[in-house]
C-alpha cells in the first residue's frame, strides 16, 4: 500500500511550474531569514519557529491543494499561510503584533489564522490541530463538499494518542483527510528513534487501512507529484491518505536551542540537500534562469519583504479597550 | 396557566430536544460513544438513529480526545455537532481540545473563527458510581473562558436548553446530573428552546438566599419547605448558566434576604460556590448581616458505599440546620 | 510475528491443571451469578459488569503468570481479583461496600485492589490502566525485578490514543508488560467493525514491533498455553507481547443495557462455545470427571459464595468518620 | 545570618534541586520530553543526562498521558519518579492519569495503594506565548482532592521544595512560573529542602494583607514598597502550597490588618483568589474593615501582543491603586 517515492531529484519538465517553486521557497526561505533578524531586534517576540530547509514541503504540498481545500498547520506554519494565499504583510503584522495582523495581534507566529484561505492554525498543540482537521473533513463528507483538508504535523505529533485516535477516524468514517507527516527527525531534541519504537512511520498509518506514500521532503518536484497524486486520490475516493515528506530544518527548533542533541556534522550534510539550491541547479542545468532573472527574482521577493516589514512597523496596536474581544462572538449569527 | 402539561421524565425531555434538533436544522448532529445502536448510556438518545440515521446520530469509537476534537472542526466547517461525552469524568480525556482549542479558537484568530459546538456530558454523584464516575466537574469547567457552561435541572431546561445552545455561536458544555434522567414530572406540552442565559428564582422568601444549580436544586427547595415551616423563607435561585453567571440575580436577593447560603455539589476548595462568594463579597458586602456559607461535597473521591457517598454529597439536612444556624445563630 | 492459536479445543494432558481450570471457571461464573441475583435484592449497587462467559481469558492468563506478576485489570474484573489470588470473601464484602471488603467499601465491583496479590485495580476509565501498567513494569526494569506486569483490557479500549501511546512506549524502553486484549467484540454497544477501522488487533501492536498472538478465548487451555508463552517470553527478553483472547459477555454490558446491538441468536450461537461448558465436555470424555466429582466441586464452590455473602451480610459498615480517610496518606513513611 | 551565600539563577536553583535528588535517592528518576538531550525545555536539567545517564534522565516521546500515567506505575512499583510536562497547557493532556488515577488511586483501594510521585511543570504567562502556552493554571489544579499543588515563587523554594514533595507519600504538582527561570538572586551556599506546607510571609504591615504565590509575589513586594512610602503598610503572604492551604497564615494577617486583596494569575471566574477570599468570608468576616478584593488575570485566552498581555495579567500599578482605594475609599 505504501509507493516510496525518495529521489534524487525529478527531472523538470514544466518551466513556468519549476520557476514558481522556487519563487514561493524563496519567499518563505526569505522571510524567515529576515522574521530571526526581526527576532533579534525584539521586534518579534514569543516563540519563533523557522522551516527554513523545509520549505520544499509546504510549496510542493500546496501544489496538490486547491484553492478552497482547508489546510491546518502547526506552530511552524509561516510557509503553510505563505503558500495558502496569506498575504507577507498580515502574517508580518501578526508577528508584530500589530492590529493589521491576521488575528488582529492575539495569535503572533504560532498561530496564523484566515478564513477566505481556509487556514485553521497555526496550532501549538502538538497533535491537537488532527482531530480538528478529521472534524473539517466531516463537515465537507456531510455537505458533499468534495474538499479536501490537508493537515501537516511533524513527526514527534505521532506518538501522541490523537494521532492515534485522529487515523482511526478518519479511516473509519472514509474522510477526506490528506495527513501530511513532515518528518524532519527531531522534536526539539528528541531523535525519531527516541521517540518512536517502530521508525517506519507509514506502516503506522497503514495499520489503520490508510493508504500512504513516502516522498523525497527535499525535493519540491517530488513533493508537488506526490501531493498530487495523494490530494486527488482522497478528492476522488473520499477516504484519507497520508504522505510522510522526510525533511530536516536547518535551524534550531526555536529561538531558545542550543542544539547539544545532534552534529554540525549532520546538519551540514543536509545542507548539502537544501531544496532551494538543488532545485535552483536543476533550473539552471535546463537553462530556465540565469543570474540576472534569479537576481531579479530575489530582488522581487525582498522588496515584497521590506514592504511587509514596512507595513508591520507603520501598522497601529490594537487598543486596549478592545482586550477582552473574541472571547465570545459579538453577533448571534448563526 | 391554561397551558396543557403531560407527565415526562428528565431522560425523555432530553430526548425531545435532541429530536427537536435534528428535525430543524439539517447541520445539526450528534456523535458520541453508544449515541446509537446503544441508544445512549443514559438511554437519552435511544430511537434517534432508526429516526435520523447512522449520518446524523454517529456512533463513535473510545476517543474521546478526537470526536470533542472532530466536533470543533465540523463546528468550523459549517455544521452543529452535539457532541456527546458519557460523563463528565471521561471528558478529561478531551480537555486538550475543550481548552486548548474550543475554548480559543475564536480568541486566537483575532475573531475569525467562532466554534458553534455543543457537548452534552451528563455529570454528579448519588448512584454509587465511585471515584471515577461521579465527579461534578461542572463548575470547575466554568472556570474557563471562550465556553459557555450550563446545567439543566429542570425537565423544562432538559428540553429546552439544546436548542438554546446550539443558537448560541460559541461551545456550550451542557450538563445534565445523572441523578435526574429518571426524574419524572409535569412539562408543558408545547415546551420548546428556553432562554440559556438568566437564573431563575424557584422559591420566594424574605430570610436567607439559597444559590444552586443542578440536582441541588431539589434538595434546596426541600430544604426551603422544611424551613418555611420553622418560620424561615427563603429564595431559591437555579443559576441554570454557570459560565456566564447571573450574578444580579443572587445580588438582588441579597439586598433583601441579606444572607446568602450556596449548595453546590462541586468538592469545596476552589468550588463555583467560592466564586459566588467572592463575588457577593465584593459587590453586596454591606448588605450582608452574616457571612455567605458554602454547602458543597466533602473533599474525597467519591466513595462506593452508599452511607459514605450520601455523607460526601450536600444533604437537605445539613442544609436546614446550616440555615437555622445562619438566621438564629 | 504473529501466531494465531485458534483452536477447537487443545486435547487436554494434564488432569490437575484442568480441573483446576475448571473450578477456576465455576468459581468466577457462580460468584457472578450470585452477584446478579444480589443486584437486582439490591444488596450489590452501582456498576456491575460480569464476565460470564469471558471466563476462560483470566483464568487461563493466570496461569501464565507468577505470584509477584502485577495485575492491572478493568472495571470488569471479579475473574482477575479472584485467579490473582484474592479471597470471595473480600471481594464480595467490596461489593456489599462493607469495612471489610478489599478497599474498605470505597471501591465497589469496579475497583478491586490487592496489595499482597499485586492487583492494581479495578480501573473504570478505559484505557487508563495501560500506562499505569507501563509504569509498573519500567520500576520492574529499573529495579532489575524480573518480574511482568500484566495488563487486561477491552478491545474497546484499542482506540483510545493511551493505547497507542502504551504500546509504543513499552516497546521502545523494551518493558515486561504483557498486554491482554479481551476482545469481546463489543464495547458497550459498539461492535468492533464500527470502532476500529482495521480489525486485526495484533497488526496494531506489531505497528510498534510488540510480538503478538490471538487465541480462542473460549478454550481455557490454549488461553493457557499462549499466555504461558507469551509471559515467559516478556519475562525472558524484557520486552512486551500483546495476546489477543477472542471472547464473548453472555451478559448485557452492565446492569443496565437492554441489549438493543446484537441478536440473541448471535448471543445464541457464543453460549454454545461456554468455555465451561465445552472443558466439562472435554474432561468427562477423557474419564477424569463423573456427575458426582462435578457435584463435589460446584458444591465446594457454592460453599464458598455462601460464605462469602454471608461474611459480607454480616460485616460492619465504615464509620462516617472514616469518611475523609485515604484522601491523603496518614504516614509519612517513604 | 552569618549565611555564606552565593548568586544564583531560578533556572540553576531547580536544577540543583533535580541534582540533589537524583543523589540522594535511587529510587528517583526524571522524565518527560526533552529533559535529556536538549537539557530541558527551560534548560532546568541541563548536563543531568551526562551525570545521571539515561535510566535516570530519561527523554519520552510526547505522549504526554501515557509518560505521567507511568510515573504513576513507576511510583506504586517502588520509584520515587520526578515527571515533567513542559508546560501546564499541555498537562490538559494528562489530565485523566492524574484526576482520574493519581489523585484516587489511594482512596479507591482504601488505602492500600498510595502514589509518591512529583510532577513539575512550568507555568504562566508574561512570554508573549499566546493562548495555547500562557495560562496559569495551578489554582486551577488546586481543586483536586488527592493531590498537593506547591508552586515555587522564590528561589530557596524552586531549590528546595522538590525534595520536600518527593518525601511525601502522595502525588505532588510542583509548578514553576516560567517566568523565573532567569531570574537571579541571592541564595545560601547550603541551601537544601524545605518544607512544603505553610506559607511564608515577605513583607510585614499593619494596614493590608497583599495574599499571593508564584511570580506575582514580586509584583507584591513591588506594590508593597510602593504602597510604604505612602504610608499603607502590608502583609504580603507567598502562599507556596496551593493545596492544601496554609489558612492560618491568612487568617492571623486579617485579624491584624482586617484588610486584604489576593492577586493571582490565574483567570478571575473560579480562581485560587475566589477560594480565599470565601475563606475568609467564613472565617473571618467580624475581621473586616472593607471586602476582600481580587486581582486576577483578564478573563481571555492570553494574547500575544505584549501591550495586551501585560493588560490581561495582574500588575503592580493596578495593585497599588487598588490597596490605596481599599484604604482610603
Ligand atoms: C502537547 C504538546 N507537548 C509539548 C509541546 C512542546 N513542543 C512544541 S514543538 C515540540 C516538538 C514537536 O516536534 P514535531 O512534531 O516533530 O514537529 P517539528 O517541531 O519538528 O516541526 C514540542 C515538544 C507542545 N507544544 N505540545
Ligand atoms: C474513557 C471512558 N470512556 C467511556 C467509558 C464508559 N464505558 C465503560 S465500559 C465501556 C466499553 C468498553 O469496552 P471494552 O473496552 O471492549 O471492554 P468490555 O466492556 O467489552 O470488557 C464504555 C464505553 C469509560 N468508562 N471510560
Ligand atoms: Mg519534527
Ligand atoms: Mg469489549
Amino acid at each position: 500500500m505504501s509507493h516510496d517515492r525518495s529521489t534524487n531529484g525529478q527531472p523538470l519538465t514544466d518551466r513556468e511550474q519549476s520557476l514558481e517553486f522556487l519563487r514561493q521557497m524563496l519567499r518563505i526561505r526569505r522571510f524567515e531569514e529576515k522574521s530571526a533578524e526581526l527576532y533579534s531586534a525584539q521586534k518579534i517576540r514569543g516563540f519563533l519557529h523557522l522551516y527554513i530547509g523545509e520549505e520544499a514541503v509546504a510549496v510542493g504540498v500546496a501544489g496538490g491543494l486547491n484553492k478552497d481545500d482547508a489546510l491546518v498547520a502547526t506552530y511552524r506554519e509561516h510557509g503553510h499561510a505563505m503558500v495558502k494565499g496569506m498575504a507577507m504583510n498580515t502574517i508580518m503584522a501578526e508577528m508584530y503584533g500589530k492590529v493589521t495582523g491576521c488575528c488582529r495581534g492575539r495569535g503572533g507566529s504560532m498561530h496564523l489564522f484566515d478564513a477566505e484561505h481556509r487556514l485553521y492554525g497555526g496550532n501549538a498543540i502538538v497533535g491537537g490541530g488532527l482531530p480538528v482537521a478529521v472534524g473539517l473533513a466531516l463537515a465537507d463528507q456531510l455537505q458533499k463538499n468534495h474538499r479536501v483538508t490537508c493537515c501537516c504535523f511533524g513527526e514527534g505529533a505521532m506518538a501522541e494518542g490523537e494521532f492515534h485516535e485522529a487515523l482511526n477516524l478518519a479511516a473509519l468514517w472514509h474522510l477526506p483527510v490528506l495527513f501530511v507527516c513532515e518528518n524532519n527527525y527531531y522534536a526539539m531534541g528528541t531523535a525519531l528513534i527516541r521517540s518512536e519504537a517502530v521508525v517506519d512511520l507509514p506502516s503506522k498509518a497503514a495499520s489503520y487501512g490508510v493508504e500512504t506514500a513516502t516522498v523525497d521532503g527535499m525535493d519540491v518536484i517530488a513533493v508537488a507529484e506526490a501531493a498530487q497524486q495523494a490530494a486527488s486520490q482522497v478528492r476522488q475516493n473520499g477516504g484519507p491518505f497520508f504522505l510522510e515528506c522526510r525533511t530536516y530544518r536547518f535551524r534550531p527548533h526555536s529561538m531558545f536551542d542550543p542544539e547539544l542533541y545532534r552534529s554540525k556534522q549532520e546538519v551540514e550534510g543536509w545542507k548539502q540537500r537544501c531544496p532551494i539550491e538543488s532545485l535552483i541547479r536543476r533550473i539552471r542545468e535546463k537553462g530556465w534562469i540565469d543570474d540576472s532573472r534569479l537576481g531579479e527574482l530575489e530582488g522581487a521577493v525582498a522588496a515584497e519583504i521590506a514592504a511587509a516589514v514596512d507595513y508591520a512597523e507603520q501598522s497601529p496596536w490594537e487598543s486596549l479597550e478592545e482586550l477582552t474581544r473574541f472571547v465570545y462572538s459579538e453577533s448571534e449569527v448563526r | 396557566m391554561a397551558e396543557q402539561m403531560r407527565t415526562i421524565t428528565y431522560r425523555d425531555a432530553v430526548r425531545e430536544g435532541l429530536r427537536e434538533a435534528l428535525q430543524k436544522d439539517e447541520r445539526v448532529f450528534l456523535m458520541g460513544e453508544d449515541v446509537g445502536r446503544y441508544g445512549g448510556c443514559f438511554a437519552a438518545s435511544k430511537g434517534l438513529l432508526e429516526e435520523f440515521g447512522p449520518e446524523r446520530v454517529r456512533d463513535t469509537p473510545l476517543s474521546e480526545s478526537t470526536f470533542t476534537g472532530a466536533g470543533i472542526g465540523a463546528a468550523l466547517g459549517g455544521m452543529r455537532p452535539i457532541v456527546e461525552i458519557m460523563t463528565v469524568n471521561f471528558s478529561l480525556l478531551a480537555l486538550d481540545q475543550i481548552m486548548n482549542n474550543a475554548a480559543t479558537y475564536l480568541h486566537m484568530s483575532g475573531g475569525l473563527f467562532n466554534v458553534p459546538l455543543v457537548i452534552r456530558m451528563a455529570t454528579g454523584g448519588g448512584k454509587q458510581l465511585a471515584a471515577q464516575h461521579s465527579h461534578s466537574l461542572e463548575g470547575w469547567y466554568a472556570h474557563i473562558p471562550g465556553i459557555k457552561v450550563l446545567c439543566a435541572a429542570t425537565l423544562e431546561d432538559a428540553r429546552g436548553m439544546l436548542w438554546g445552545a446550539l443558537l448560541d455561536p460559541d461551545p456550550v458544555l451542557l450538563f445534565e446530573p445523572s441523578v435526574l434522567y429518571a426524574m419524572e414530572g409535569e412539562l408543558a406540552v408545547d415546551a420548546g428552546a428556553v432562554d440559556i442565559a438568566g437564573a431563575r428564582l424557584h422559591h420566594e422568601g424574605r430570610d436567607l438566599t439559597l444559590i444552586t444549580y443542578g440536582s441541588c436544586l431539589y434538595k434546596c427547595l426541600d430544604a426551603a419547605e422544611q424551613l418555611e415551616v420553622s418560620g424561615i423563607s427563603c429564595d431559591v435561585i437555579d443559576l441554570r448558566s454557570l459560565r456566564p453567571l447571573d450574578e444580579e440575580s443572587f445580588f438582588t436577593s441579597v439586598a433583601k434576604t441579606h444572607r446568602a447560603l450556596i449548595v453546590d455539589e462541586g468538592w469545596r476548595s476552589g468550588s463555583l460556590a467560592a466564586e459566588i462568594s467572592a463575588r457577593i463579597m465584593e459587590n453586596a458586602f454591606y448588605e450582608l448581616d452574616a457571612p455567605v456559607e458554602r454547602i458543597c461535597s466533602v473533599e474525597v473521591p467519591m466513595p462506593y458505599a452508599k452511607h459514605m457517598e450520601e455523607a460526601a454529597l450536600p444533604q437537605v439536612k445539613t442544609i436546614v440546620e446550616t440555615a437555622r444556624r445562619m438566621i438564629h445563630g
